[in-house]
């Protein structure tokens, strides 16, 4: 009797009928469940103009991600204070997608149909971009894109204020292939979509360059690798053939203090082999002991020490608005302190905050980066930057010591990949199309608007 | 008996009936009307439904055979692992490279030719049959190995997370040719149906909510059935059944393969409403949090693990939304609450008497032999 | 005693843990239709042989003869026990959860295998034997609680009542009378030899009155081996097993 | 057996405007022909400021022989980036050397007054430069009284191999004494003869043999290194690049056993703790991690507070941190037990499940405290650097790991053994209830056991602070291994233990080369997974009626 599943009396059998039939009912108030604002019918032309922040507050990525979101809030505050846009108030609505992927296509969901967002700034992880993909493209909602990423993407309801592969992995290779006169390469990664892809047009990059496979070392190791003892030997071995070698890491957060600190450990000095870094940063430097990265290098687009008056001002405004000294400025808030005036600029322009208006209106809009010069926004959605290389300081900062001549034009479909060779992106009529293959003169995928 | 029968009806008409409204309030209201859900309450209702079948198939095998898995996410995970790669064989040329047959992230990676490994998942039926195959065989697999050798209590629990946490590093290769760390998503429509179409996630919502309601009739049958009571004698006194001349380990078997089954194919309905797969479905932790919906609900209670599954996600919902620093301290302090003074969870609190009065003896027999196991 | 052939037979049968020869060359017959009392003090290795012959414990020399031709070392527990052997613990061990009559149900001898656990339909057939059994072991009234409400005594009795639900050719049991009342005792001994009519029993058990109450052959057991078989009286007055109980 | 020192370098502007000041000087007067450098002394700092690195690491060098007296403050400046000259270049350009009070004119030393920063630039540094500059610390450390500094300065000079430094290394040979440092001296002549192309056919040759007995990656990759030899020349470098390379092979074995060893270590000290807890007392404790985590994390607050009280025993944080971080992670353990686990004794997977949310609380507590970064624990110099033993490059952290976890696992089976805590844990262990009969309060022995292991714990996140992130999800990566090494290594052996972790590191790190770092994990889970099956008891079974059943 008792061993048939359960037995209820009769008393109580009303109290478990009403408790399911609660939980089924209270999903039909979600919305006002997990959204504090009331489910608007449609964006409303007056009123606040509500601006989605879609960033992790919570789990592995919230030491990437949460800095984003204050400088969010510091923009939209400062804003505010300037009377908004369009004589429109803007209303921050902050959610945590908690590091977990299809949380974030959830969230991003409910951001667009439920919160009625004028534009979502979000993301920082490939695969957490990847996911929220779809959404926006189905919604026709606006992501603004803040991080270095691996390109070979494009699409029309997103705009990558970060940097393509050729805006910061190449011309750090050219820098130390022409200034340092490294001959022997380690492309060292962690084992995931943007080291894989990185690494493979650099290593395009570098047999174009001459660089024969012997000279050439790829290396992949799994997330929060902390032993790094064998592989470091192996570069070591790697880089006593007679030639300089040079290790371009894309090794992701966690487990790059550990590789510092094993080659510091093993006698591997950035004058030996130096480390050229694309994930390294200002804030992953950030109470970590850098005695180990002393003159390692990394390659950005900005980095918090470079000296302009534009950039003094907006760091210590941050440091302001976040009252707290130690906290660091890094790339990807820069390039959320561009798209978000670059968008500001697009909504007047395009006097409505309606998507594919503010989406065509974009297109061509200029913005000061704090690293001095313009950065624009390019027909193929991403911007115009410069690339900076920067030796690790003993004080956590970076120290720039060079620097691209010119701004570098994104490119998103990289030219040294066979299977993007021929496509470009350009969402200007008549083209209008993410990936277009200039040579058999068609748009290719279903990126066409 | 009777009472018995009330408490499935009560159930199967909450999840079908619910489901049934919030699609029809969906689907017929204008999105201007009050009583209009929004599209991502579907899909959000469409998740909680498939993470109550997974949860559904952890009370069967924890609650009634006394196997504490620890890795079942990873059948769940193997499952809409096999949908995805349907799906991705949908996308066809639409892909960003246009190529007809390979994936996007395979040219990412560099690969020109398909894997054998995938194979057929252009077929639809091929990818459902894989659904039930792929967790069903490596459940029988690691069970086989496992059951036979008597390995059992915590010590089962610990090889079935390394079983998950194997998988999981496995995944993240790119060289496996499933995606890497990022898996795979931008899925664009299944069996023609295009996912981004309103009526699509609330079908796939009605289809989760008509499988749960099977999985859980079928999961009821079972433990009614004289199987099911052997299944309780073998939890609270293996030994007894053995001199009795049963043979445990193949009723295990047996349970846990179908087990693993109903989380692989609650893992396939997740996949196209989510829209992404990727490794962290086998993160250890989620396996876990899965028990705890379980011991939520009411362990050895099929209704139980259904409720507990929709409410832990409801609060996650909220709470990550509302105060997303609290939450891991409410998940974490619920785990300690639950197992100290709701050892039979909520349903417990309405059960007249103890549904399974065995919970704690069993324990006790369970911790005899861990300790027995470890003594000295 | 009746002079049937051997049913089981214990041979130079030695078990070991870490040093402790908890059987040591124990050699003992038993002829099937007999019953059979085996006494001894703590650690003598009267459950140690148990486990053995029901294929618990794997002994490290000797055989187990079943019959004339099956050696019970080879086999596990469950094929032991469909080869017709059942074992009543020392502490009673039921399914708690489950109703008496389900016990008793498990209990019955037949398809053990899962498909047929999963159809299974309680034939007519078998619900008349479990009532009968039920009726035996005194139950009758009780048949739909659930095992973990009854008394001990009464536990105890399920339990006997699913030995006999087995079928069994060879019933071990483990001081059944272990905390009884003397009625209960007296009743188990009734219950005991007419399980006997069909059934051979071994019997372990401290309580010397109830050992003399069902009157038969004695085998005493001492560190491992045995130290004298005979009657009851036989063995009470044997000097070496004064000196093991008495001590000097 | 020679102990090089790699770990950061001290900054000159300790160590030169001291002794190092007056050693240059000493240099200068016992050099003539470095004291006529120094009447071209004023060009010699034309090119220090050039506006390319090459030519900036070309004027490092000139100053560095021109024997100015500012040659040292100046490169100092340098490398620490106080070194300012006019934006636009030109040879004579004004240089000035920022300090706290305010600018000196780098030629002179002579306070300035304040310079207006718009036409400044500040000299910035490359790793050019930076090894430009290691060579100048190279060549003035040569003639230093310090033999440690002399035998580094030689180590310098050979890993450089500047054919310009010719001149500087003979004059240092003449003067040395000390064995050791003349052989490494020679062995740089040698490498600088080989870079300059002169010399004669046979003194080349003597000269490569002389490289080449180093047998190591340096003089492997200085022989690699040369160019356009004279045929009898460059056989015998092939020949003599093939012999190290095949004496490397043999020491790489060697060193993959060394890597297996301290992984092993650190497992082992993961483990030790859980052998304790779940081992001995039958727990299943999956805040175990955390308990690690927080070890670590106390290390970070002693060095904080040692830093902040006592600088001068600053190296020594870490030590010091040892007994703090076992008894605030036993202290924890013990309070865990009475309000937690007693509760669940006899019931281990509720206790798995209590102790899982457990970790969750913890790890978010310590994440709200000190916030979700990585917390920057400093390795002090005695712990960082390595140690050359004839080709095996042992880095020191982990030497003092493998030490480390050798102690701890020696202490704690000297105190189950021998110590008071001990006998009564294993009587309560044995028989409860007789060693409850016996006066021994049981319910404290199992919160001091628990707390024993928690303790090891927190110890076991002193050593993994030295060389993991010390971030809230450390204990995290260890949890699943140490379950998997203690039961391989059969509950409740700590001998089994100890040889489940070694082997289970060595097996890693020999899989890793073929298979790479990720399928060596798998393939070791996938092993671990059918060796339980097959030996559910583990590698060393408790035999014995307990075990049975």
């Amino acid at each position: 009797m008792s061993s048939r599943g359960i037995t209820i009396d009769r008393r109580r059998l009303g109290l478990l009928g009403a408790g399911l039939a609660v939980t089924s009912s209270s999903l039909g108030v979600l919305p006002d469940l997990v959204s504090p604002a009331k489910a608007a019918p449609a964006a409303p032309e007056t009123g606040p103009i509500k601006v989605g922040i879609l960033h992790s507050l919570s789990g592995t990525m919230a030491i990437s991600e949460a800095p984003l979101k204050d400088v969010m809030l510091m923009l939209i505050a400062a804003q505010n204070v300037k009377g908004g846009v369009m004589g429109r108030q803007l209303q921050p609505v902050v959610v945590d997608p908690a590091s977990n992927w299809p949380l974030f296509a959830e969230k991003a969901k409910q951001l667009i149909s439920v919160d009625k967002v004028a534009a979502v700034f979000g993301c920082w992880t490939s695969v957490s971009r990847k996911s929220v993909l779809p959404v926006f493209e189905q919604l026709n909602g606006i992501l603004l894109y803040p991080v270095q990423y691996e390109g070979q993407e494009c699409s029309r309801n997103v705009f990558y204020t970060g940097a393509a592969p050729n805006q910061q992995a190449i011309p750090a290779v050219d820098y130390l292939m022409n200034q340092v006169g490294v001959k022997r390469w380690v492309l060292e990664g962690t084992d995931y979509v943007y080291p894989r892809t990185t690494n493979k047009i650099l290593e395009a990059y570098l047999k174009s360059k001459g660089v024969g496979p012997a000279d050439l070392m790829i290396n992949y190791t799994p997330f929060g690798y902390s032993d790094w003892q064998a592989e470091v030997a192996k570069i070591k071995t790697f880089g006593s053939a007679g030639k300089k070698t040079g290790v371009v890491s894309t090794i992701n957060g966690d487990a790059n203090v550990p590789f510092y600190k094993e080659l510091g450990n093993q006698g591997i000095k950035a004058t030996d082999i130096p480390v050229v870094a694309f994930s390294v940063g200002e804030q992953e430097l950030a109470g970590i002991d850098t005695k180990p990265l002393l003159g390692h290098l990394a390659a950005w687009n900005y980095f918090e020490s470079v000296d302009t008056p534009l950039n003094k001002e907006v760091v210590a405004a941050f440091k302001k608005s976040v009252n707290d000294d130690k906290r660091v400025f890094n790339d990807p808030m820069e390039a959320h302190y561009i798209g978000f005036n670059m968008w500001l600029k697009a909504v007047e322009k395009a006097g409505a905050t309606d998507h594919d208006a503010v989406i065509d209106a974009m297109v061509g809009v200029a913005y000061p980066n704090l690293s001095g010069d313009f950065a624009t926004m390019m027909p193929n959605h991403h911007l115009t930057k410069p690339v900076l290389i920067g030796e690790v300081q003993g004080n956590g900062q970076f120290n720039v010591v060079w620097q691209t001549p010119g701004l570098v034009v994104a490119q998103p479909w990289s030219p040294y990949l066979p299977e993007s060779k021929n496509l470009i992106g350009d969402w200007l009529p008549p083209m209008s199309c993410g990936s277009y293959d200039v040579v058999a003169g068609k748009c290719l995928g279903s990126h066409k608007a | 008996m009777q009472l018995d029968r009330t408490t499935t009806a009560v159930t199967l008409v909450c999840v079908l009936g619910g489901s049934a409204l919030l699609a029809v309030s969906n689907l017929l209201y204008p999105a201007t009307s009050v009583l209009h859900v929004p599209d991502f309450v579907i899909s959000l209702v469409g998740k909680y439904l498939c993470y109550a079948i997974l949860a559904l198939a952890v009370d069967l095998v924890w609650g009634y055979v006394g196997i504490l898995t620890l890795g079942h996410a990873a059948f769940f995970a193997l499952g809409g692992y096999a949908m995805g790669m349907y799906l991705m064989r949908e996308i066809g040329a639409r892909g960003v490279y246009a190529n007809p047959t390979l994936p996007d992230f395979m040219i990412f990676i560099g690969w020109n030719k398909l894997p054998w490994y995938w194979y057929g998942f252009d077929h639809f039926l091929f990818a459902l049959a894989m659904v039930v195959l792929v967790p069903g065989v490596l459940a029988g697999l690691f069970g086989w190995f496992a059951f036979r050798s008597r390995v059992s209590g915590v010590y089962l629990s610990i090889i079935t997370q390394a079983l998950t946490y194997a998988l999981l590093l496995a995944f993240f290769r790119n060289d496996m040719g499933f995606g890497g760390n990022n898996g795979m998503t931008d899925f664009k429509d299944i069996l023609g149906f295009p996912l981004n179409r309103e009526s699509t996630s609330a079908g796939l919502m009605l289809i989760t909510a008509a499988v749960l309601s099977s999985a859980f009739l079928l999961a009821r049958a079972i433990t009614h059935s004289r199987f099911g009571r052997v299944l309780v004698a073998v939890r609270d006194a293996e030994a007894r059944t053995r001199f009795l001349g049963y043979r445990p380990e193949s009723y295990k078997l047996v349970v846990w393969v179908v087990s693993a089954v109903i989380a692989g194919i609650g893992g396939a309905l997740y996949v196209p409403q989510v829209g992404i797969i990727n490794p962290s479905e086998f993160a250890p932790g989620n396996s876990i949090e899965a028990v705890i919906w379980v011991a939520v609900g009411g362990r050895g209670t099929l209704a139980g693990a259904i409720l507990g599954a929709i409410i832990v996600n409801l609060g996650k919902t909220w709470l990550t939304n509302a105060l997303p620093e609290i939450w891991l301290f409410a998940f974490g302090g619920l785990f300690i609450l639950v197992t100290l003074f709701l050892p039979r969870g909520i349903i417990g609190l309405f059960a007249a008497r103890p549904a399974i009065r065995g919970a704690p003896e069993a324990e006790s027999s369970a911790a005899e032999s861990a300790a027995r196991e470890v003594a000295g | 005693m009746t002079n049937g052939n051997l049913l089981l037979q214990l041979d130079g049968v030695s078990v070991s843990f870490d040093g402790f020869k908890a059987l040591n060359e124990l050699s003992l017959a038993l002829e099937s239709g007999e019953m059979r009392a085996v006494i001894g003090p703590n650690g003598a290795g009267k459950t140690t042989m148990m486990d053995v012959i029901t294929g618990k414990t794997k002994p490290d020399a000797g055989r187990v003869m079943f019959g004339d031709d099956t050696d019970l070392t080879r086999l596990d527990e469950s094929a032991i026990a469909r080869l017709g052997i059942g074992r009543k613990f020392q502490r009673p061990t039921v399914f708690e959860p489950l109703s008496v009559r389900d016990n008793v149900l498990l209990a019955l001898d037949g398809d053990r295998s899962p498909r047929f656990a999963l159809w299974a339909r309680e034939s007519l057939d078998e619900h008349a034997r479990i009532e009968e059994i039920l009726r035996t072991i005194r139950l009758g009234t009780e048949r739909d609680r659930p095992a973990t409400e009854l008394s001990h005594g009464q536990k105890q009795w399920l339990e006997l009542g699913m030995l006999i639900a087995q079928d069994p050719r060879l019933l071990l049991v483990d001081e059944p009378v272990a905390g009884m009342t003397d009625a209960e005792t007296e009743a188990t001994a009734d219950l005991l030899r007419e399980i006997n009519h069909t059934r051979t029993v071994v019997v372990v058990e401290h309580d010397m009155a109830f050992v003399r109450a069902l009157g038969v052959k004695v085998t005493v057991l001492h560190e491992g081996s045995v130290l004298a078989e005979g009657s009851i009286d036989q063995v009470q007055n044997h000097p070496r097993v004064i000196e093991v109980y008495l001590g000097r | 057996m020679t102990r090089i020192q790699h770990g950061p370098r001290k900054s000159w502007r300790r160590s030169l405007y001291g002794p190092r000041c007056v050693l240059l000087a000493a240099v200068l007067v016992a050099v003539p022909a470095l004291a006529d450098a120094a009447r071209a002394a004023h060009d010699s700092f034309a090119n220090i400021a050039a506006s390319t690195f090459d030519l900036e690491a070309q004027g490092v060098r000139e100053l560095a022989v021109s024997g100015s007296p500012r040659a040292a403050a100046v490169i100092d400046a340098l490398r620490d980036r106080r070194l300012f000259a006019w934006k636009w270049p030109r040879p004579d350009t004004p240089l000035y050397i920022r300090i706290d009070t305010g600018f000196v004119d780098a030629r002179t030393g002579n306070p300035v007054a304040a310079p207006n920063r718009v036409n400044l630039r500040q000299v910035i540094v490359n790793d050019s430069v930076r090894s430009a500059i290691d060579t100048a610390e190279g060549a003035l450390g040569l003639f230093s009284s310090n033999v440690a500094t002399r035998r580094k300065a030689a180590d310098a000079i050979f890993q450089t191999a500047d054919a310009g430094a010719l001149p500087l290394i003979e004059r240092a040979l003449a003067k040395e004494s000390d064995a050791e440092v003349g052989r490494v001296l020679r062995e740089a002549r040698a490498a600088a003869l080989l870079k300059s192309n002169t010399g004669s056919t046979s003194e080349r040759l003597s000269a490569v043999g002389e490289v080449a007995a180093r047998a190591d990656l340096s003089a492997r990759s200085l022989l690699a290194s040369l160019q356009g030899q004279t045929p009898q020349v460059a056989a015998a470098i092939g020949a003599a690049v093939h012999d190290i390379d095949r004496r490397l092979q043999l020491w790489a074995l060697a060193e993959n056993v060394y890597y297996g060893l301290s992984l092993g270590a650190v497992l082992l000290l993961a483990a030790t703790g859980l052998a304790i807890t779940f081992g001995v007392m039958g727990v299943i404790n999956m805040a175990h991690g955390e308990m690690v985590m927080i070890g670590a994390y106390t290390t970070f607050v002693v060095q904080r507070l040692i830093t902040a009280s006592a600088p001068a025993i600053d190296d020594f944080g870490v030590l010091v941190a040892v007994p703090a971080a076992f008894l605030v992670a036993g202290a924890l353990g013990v309070v865990i037990e009475r309000t937690l686990i007693r509760f669940l004794y006899g019931r281990p997977l509720e206790t798995l499940l209590a102790t899982w949310g457990l970790s969750l609380i913890l790890q978010q507590a310590v994440r709200s405290i000190f916030g979700p970064t990585n917390q920057d624990v400093s390795s002090p110099p005695w712990m960082s650097g390595s140690i050359a033993l004839g080709g095996l490059t042992l880095t020191v952290n982990r030497l003092w790991i493998i030490l480390f976890a050798g102690l701890v696992l020696a202490a704690l089976m000297a105190t189950l053994r021998w110590g008071g805590l001990g006998r009564s844990i294993r009587a309560v262990t044995q028989n409860r209830r007789m060693a409850a009969a016996m006066g021994i309060r049981t319910p404290w022995i199992d919160a001091l056991t628990f707390g024993l292991g928690s303790g090891i714990a927190g110890m076991a996140g002193v050593a993994l602070s030295q060389i993991d992130n010390v971030s809230p999800n450390l204990g995290q990566n260890y949890i699943i291994d140490s379950f998997l090494v203690v039961v391989l290594g059969g509950v409740g052996n700590l001998w089994g233990t100890l040889f489940a972790a070694m082997s289970l590191g060595v097996v890693d790190k020999f899989v890793e080369p073929f298979e790479g770092a990720v399928l060596a994990k798998i393939v070791v889970l996938a092993f671990l997974i059918l060796f339980i099956q097959r030996r559910p008891q583990g590698l060393f079974p408790l035999k014995g009626r307990a075990a049975e059943a």
